[in-house]
């Protein structure tokens, strides 16, 4: 009886890796290791973001991966290769949540680019009140800058 | 995601230290030479402009001897005669202004007649002056202790050791700049307050997020409150929640009245600035938006981003106030907070024309010979529909803050008042007549409903 | 957010016209061939599950020959014996149940009692059935001669005509597949308040915008309605406005009343869901979002998005109904929603206990003998303060579609009522009264208040 979860998990697993490097072969889901924007557009679901970022502020001055991606060229590659994965395997099964909506990592890792790139307006909010406290979250406010609608 | 910004600090210089400020830096123009914008901005409290139902009129007046002041704010009496009715008996009847930028707070204070015809306490000072050093200073450096000092001088005396109207010491910890509570009746209300909702022991200071902070500076003033006791403590009134029904049911246990109405004999109250209530019963709250937020929205100056320290309505910098959150037009926001203003304003001439009514009907009564026995309950009823009515007339924003609440709570004042007219004529006919029921947000009047308040809880949704 | 509908607008779906669609096509499973993901969704709304205040429970019975339903919706009046006394004398009184999917339109209709104890007319017909291709047959091609000859036939006559719930025929165009309205009630209702707008000859199928076809196609039917006079002509009261006071205005205008009170004798209307206008009132209308935005979200169905036919409360698909607008959780969406309608729900109960408190007292003065000069004026304030309340109360969100004005008609509602019982005392002491003033939004009651219920005009913002 207990193992048999087991091996369903065991099986499960091993199908999630095959049909996820299938998708992420076969949708490109390499393009997660450019940087060209259109690429995560490959997949129709990211086609929301790609249509909000064109019309965005920063298109002109940030694609996808200065904000879903952290500095370095590990931290870098090592979400790439998370994210790549995990949104291949769920594209494929179609398993994820409708409307697609950040995760905590993701959220913290766009939250930090924004300091990236902004370090100098918002020297004053954070460090001059600065502050043992949580510093501001961008995205209350400026949620929509890469990508307006949702 | 913190130590990105302290390593941006390390390399960094935000801003030049010139001076040194410290515990005892009380002048605000010192602090401004640190942050020369914040100054700037805070200083523009002086200007006076009006929207809708907020911001203010700057009347000219003739200077004199007993109050030097050559511009005042409109009087809220002359707009709405009915409220000389509401207050009779009480200061408030005298003089009541539209309230003006944090730059007048001391003056207001200390000018109005309110103090002509009363005696007034220095419990008044603590949220109309920079009050923290004078406090630390009085306690021999303990804010408490100064704090409960000065509540029991006269008035008089207590203004003579401030010299500022809210400074940034009030609100900031000068070395780090954080934000912090200075004020004693904040600190232990929201200690009250949590005290209620199960949280032991709170100390804002330690345990607030940052955003919290953002709405708590506020509130150390923006509140209902009362003076305890022979001690003059100043108290919110929170021990049992934030609502106005909670508020209620607190003041009626500790038997605590404001005065007695001079045309009606009732026992009533008077309700004072409820933002922070109120604020907490809205959307906004709900959403995590602060005070600051919106009364001191992001600025950009220069290269970077300042909190634009000129607080004032909103309706004045719309754009930077809403739209970062809105994307709609300006007068559409503009337009969003009127009509749900208007559709307040309306509903509260109807409460307050129930009131006067009520009182109308209790003084016609008495005045006939009624009996104290007689108008026992109808009086109640006043006391109960006044202060409903009372909580969102005195709360600043026209019900923008909580418009759904500020809705339900001038329908339960009109009830209340309709049902004190009722009760008059049941006991003047010699009929039986009840008392209202314990306020709570959901049980209104002793009527037949209890059993209906809820209905029975549905399945699970599930399938 | 605006753009979101730009973004819906390019949700096209490519099908494969496997059928001939005409307009004589009724049968919903005939276009299911074309579109197999909206029929099976729209199937679906056989489903019965409750929510807080929505949904719907199914509650078994034994069929009987009158009546062969083996699932019927729950009783509202055994939920609130109160609306028992505030219908009393009218049908609603013997059978009210909770409404539920649009596949059981045609059923309830045919087998709720009301039918037993009225003799309905033809006109019924209008929003319970496919009634496209019958109107037309009817009135030989013409589907408003079609309209008018069904409502003058008894409901048992026109009901044989009749083989569908709504189906897409109602709401489509068969070529095309664009929205239309079909339904003449509307047609002549919505051009009637354009007219009170200033727009004359209105033409809503060629005049609305896409994004108003998504909510008009639902206020076919989801509206305040009455029968006009001998013709029983379905008539929309929106001539004067879409408000509850301008409805009230006009039932009152053209003396139209639903029947006449079992226990007080007043001459009282019943409403109807007007989630129509109310949604109007609300912050969703205003901002744009279309009732299908909510009721019929866009779904992923494998690369494409199609609309969910399946009908139904939005809290059984808060990620699709709110999450493309609002970041929230599902469970911190739906509390929104809860709060808001515990809120409407709560000030209900008190208007409803109000409502009784009036009959109450106004059956009693007649039992002892009061004359209807005396009564005349409570009765009106019944009429008046009962339509308010039945106004949210029949209205199916539990006032989420638009909370502040729920509550403000629900206070107006109360203070109607309460004036009632004030009046009858009055009347009996041989005391004046006053009857209710005209209705409207900014003028509720002849008190004191007119004067004030505009501030004198701010001057200009700018300085
Ligand atoms: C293989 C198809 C595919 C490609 C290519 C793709 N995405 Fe995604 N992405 C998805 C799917 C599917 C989801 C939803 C996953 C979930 O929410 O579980 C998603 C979710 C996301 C999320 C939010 C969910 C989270 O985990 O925080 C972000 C951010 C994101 N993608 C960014 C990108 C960027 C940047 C690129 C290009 C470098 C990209 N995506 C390319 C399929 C893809
Ligand atoms: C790769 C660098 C980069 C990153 C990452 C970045 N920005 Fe920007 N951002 C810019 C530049 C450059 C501009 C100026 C563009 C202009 O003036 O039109 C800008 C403009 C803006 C503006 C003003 C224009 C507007 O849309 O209102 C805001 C606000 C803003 N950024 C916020 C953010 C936030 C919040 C984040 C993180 C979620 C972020 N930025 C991430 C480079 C960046
Ligand atoms: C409480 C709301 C709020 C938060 C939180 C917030 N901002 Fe802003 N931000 C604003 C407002 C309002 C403005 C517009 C200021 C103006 O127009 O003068 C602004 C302006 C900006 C600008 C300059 C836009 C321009 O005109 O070029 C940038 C860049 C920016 N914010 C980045 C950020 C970043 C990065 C964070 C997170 C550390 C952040 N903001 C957090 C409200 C906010
Ligand atoms: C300027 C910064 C910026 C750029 C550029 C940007 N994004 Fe985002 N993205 C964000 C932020 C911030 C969030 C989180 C919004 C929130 O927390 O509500 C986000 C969220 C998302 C999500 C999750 C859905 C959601 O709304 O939460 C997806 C998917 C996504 N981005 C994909 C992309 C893709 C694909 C691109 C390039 C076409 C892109 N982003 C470009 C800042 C950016
Ligand atoms: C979502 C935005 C928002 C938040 C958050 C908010 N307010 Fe307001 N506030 C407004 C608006 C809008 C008005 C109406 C201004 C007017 O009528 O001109 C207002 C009015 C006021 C007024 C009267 C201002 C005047 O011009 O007379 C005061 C005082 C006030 N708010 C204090 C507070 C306090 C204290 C808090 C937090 C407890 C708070 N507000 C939270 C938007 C907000
Ligand atoms: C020390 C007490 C105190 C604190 C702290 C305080 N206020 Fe005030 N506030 C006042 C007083 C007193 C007035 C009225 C001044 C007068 O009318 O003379 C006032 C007036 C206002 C007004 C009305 C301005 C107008 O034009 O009508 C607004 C808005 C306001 N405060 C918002 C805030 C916000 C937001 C905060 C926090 C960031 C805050 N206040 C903190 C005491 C305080
Ligand atoms: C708990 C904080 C608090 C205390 C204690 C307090 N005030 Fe105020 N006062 C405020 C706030 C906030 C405002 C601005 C909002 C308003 O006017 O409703 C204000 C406004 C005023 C105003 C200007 C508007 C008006 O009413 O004419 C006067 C004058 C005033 N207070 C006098 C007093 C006096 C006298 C006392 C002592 C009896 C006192 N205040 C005690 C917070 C306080
Ligand atoms: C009534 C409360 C209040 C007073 C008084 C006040 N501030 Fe602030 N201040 C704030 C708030 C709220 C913030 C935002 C802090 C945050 O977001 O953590 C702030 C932020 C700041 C910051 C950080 C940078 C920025 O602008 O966001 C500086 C510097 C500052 N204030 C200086 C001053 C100075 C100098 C004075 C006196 C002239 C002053 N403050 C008076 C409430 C106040
Ligand atoms: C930091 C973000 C933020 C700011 C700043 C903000 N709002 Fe909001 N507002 C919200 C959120 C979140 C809601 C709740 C609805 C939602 O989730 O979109 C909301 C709701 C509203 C509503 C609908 C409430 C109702 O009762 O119908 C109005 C109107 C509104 N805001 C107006 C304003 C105005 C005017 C201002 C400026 C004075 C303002 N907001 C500032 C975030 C904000
Ligand atoms: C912003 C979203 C939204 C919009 C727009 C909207 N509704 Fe609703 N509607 C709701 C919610 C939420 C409920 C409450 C459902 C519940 O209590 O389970 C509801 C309830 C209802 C109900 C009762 C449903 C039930 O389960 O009993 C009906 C009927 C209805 N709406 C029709 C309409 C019509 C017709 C329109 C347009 C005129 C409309 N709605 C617009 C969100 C919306
Ligand atoms: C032809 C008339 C008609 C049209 C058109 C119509 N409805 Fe209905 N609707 C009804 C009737 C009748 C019921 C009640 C059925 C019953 O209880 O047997 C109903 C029930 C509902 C319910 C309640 C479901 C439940 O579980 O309680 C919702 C929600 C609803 N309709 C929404 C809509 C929306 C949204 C539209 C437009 C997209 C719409 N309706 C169009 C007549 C109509
Ligand atoms: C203007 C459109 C319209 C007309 C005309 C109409 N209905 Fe309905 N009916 C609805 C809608 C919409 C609902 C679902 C919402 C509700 O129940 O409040 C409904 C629900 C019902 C229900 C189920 C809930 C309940 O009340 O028990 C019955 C039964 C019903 N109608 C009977 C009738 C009868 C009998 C007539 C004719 C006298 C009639 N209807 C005329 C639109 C209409
Ligand atoms: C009560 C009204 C109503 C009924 C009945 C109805 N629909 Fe729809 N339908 C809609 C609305 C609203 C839309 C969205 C149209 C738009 O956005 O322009 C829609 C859209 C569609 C679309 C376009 C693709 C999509 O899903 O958005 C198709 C195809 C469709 N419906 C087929 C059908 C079929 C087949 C039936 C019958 C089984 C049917 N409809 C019954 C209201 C209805
Ligand atoms: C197409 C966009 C859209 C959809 C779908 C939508 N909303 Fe909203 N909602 C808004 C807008 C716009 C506002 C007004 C405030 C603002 O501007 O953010 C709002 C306001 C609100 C508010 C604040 C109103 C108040 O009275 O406090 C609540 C609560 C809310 N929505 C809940 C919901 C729920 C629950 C659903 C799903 C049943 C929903 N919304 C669907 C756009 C939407
Ligand atoms: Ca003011
Ligand atoms: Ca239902």
């Amino acid at each position: 009886m207990t193992s048999l979860p087991a091996i369903a998990l065991g099986t499960t697993l091993g199908l999630a890796a095959g049909i996820g490097s299938y998708t992420f072969i076969y949708a490109r889901g390499a393009s997660y290791l450019t940087d060209d924007p259109a690429a995560c557009a490959n997949c129709h679901v990211m086609q929301e973001q790609y249509d909000g970022w064109q019309r965005s502020s920063h298109r002109a001055v940030a694609v996808c991966n200065d904000c879903h991606t952290p500095d370095g060229f590990a931290a870098k590659y090592a979400t790439k290769a998370l994210n790549g994965f995990w949104h291949s395997f769920a594209f494929t099964t179609g398993r994820y949540p409708e409307p697609i909506q950040i995760t905590g990592r993701n959220h913290r890792v766009a939250q930090a680019s924004c300091a990236k790139c902004h370090a100098d307006i918002i020297a004053s909010m954070n460090d001059a009140a600065h502050t043992t406290r949580d510093a501001a979250d961008c995205a209350r406010c400026h949620g929509s800058v890469g990508h307006p609608i949702d | 995601l913190v130590n990105i910004f302290e390593r941006k600090q390390e390399a960094r210089q935000p801003f030049f230290r010139v001076v040194e400020l410290d515990d005892e830096t009380e002048d605000p123009a010192i602090w401004g030479k640190n942050f020369p914008q914040q100054y700037d901005r805070y200083q523009r409290t002086v200007d006076q402009v009006r929207t809708r139902f907020g911001g203010s009129e700057a009347v000219p007046r003739t200077p004199s001897e007993a109050d030097p002041r050559s511009l005042v704010a409109q009087s809220r009496l002359d707009e709405d005669p009915r409220l000389r009715i509401m207050w009779a008996g009480y200061a408030f009847a005298t003089d009541f202004r539209e309230e003006r930028g944090h730059a007048y707070m001391l003056d207001d204070q200390t000018f109005t007649e309110r103090q002509v015809v009363t005696q007034q306490p220095g419990t008044c000072m603590h949220c109309h002056g920079s009050v923290y050093v004078p406090y630390r200073k009085l306690g021999g450096g303990d804010l408490i202790a100064g704090f409960e000092k000065m509540n029991q001088m006269p008035y008089a005396e207590a203004r003579t050791l401030v010299n500022h109207p809210v400074a940034c010491i009030d609100c900031h910890d000068p070395q780090t700049m954080q934000l912090r509570v200075t004020r004693p009746g904040f600190l232990e209300g929201i200690r009250a307050y949590k005290a209620s909702q199960g949280i032991v022991g709170y100390d804002v200071n330690t345990q607030a997020s940052r955003q919290e902070m953002r709405t708590y500076v506020c509130g150390q003033c923006h509140v209902e409150y009362y003076f305890k006791g022979p001690e003059k403590r100043l108290t919110y009134p929170w021990h049992k929640g934030l609502k106005v029904d909670d508020i209620m049911a607190y003041y009626d246990e500790v038997g605590f009245r404001d005065w007695e109405h001079k045309d009606t004999g009732a026992p009533v109250l008077k309700a004072q600035h409820p933002e922070f209530e109120m604020y907490n019963q809205g959307i906004h709250a709900r959403s995590g938006v602060a005070c600051a937020d919106c009364h001191m929205p992001y600025e950009r100056v220069g290269g970077t981003k300042i909190s634009d320290h000129h607080v004032r309505s909103p309706l004045l910098n719309v754009n930077r106030a809403c739209q970062t959150c809105h994307k709609w037009s300006e007068d559409e926001l503009k337009d969003r907070v009127v009509s749900l203003q208007t559709r307040t304003f309306t509903l509260r001439n109807h409460a307050m024309d129930a009131l006067v009514a009520l009182i109308d009907d209790i003084k016609a009564a008495r005045a006939s010979g009624a009996t104290d026995a007689q108008l026992e309950v109808p009086r109640q009823y006043q006391r109960r529909g006044q202060f409903y009515l009372d909580f969102v007339e005195a709360e600043n924003s026209m019900g923008f803050h909580a418009p759904e609440e500020a809705a339900r709570v001038l329908a339960d004042s009109m009830n209340y008042t309709r049902l004190g007219q009722i009760a008059l004529r049941d006991a003047l006919a010699g009929k039986p007549v009840r008392p209202p029921s314990d306020p709570s947000p959901t049980n209104l009047d002793p009527l037949k409903s209890a059993a209906l308040q809820e209905r029975p809880a549905p399945p699970p949704a599930s399938r």
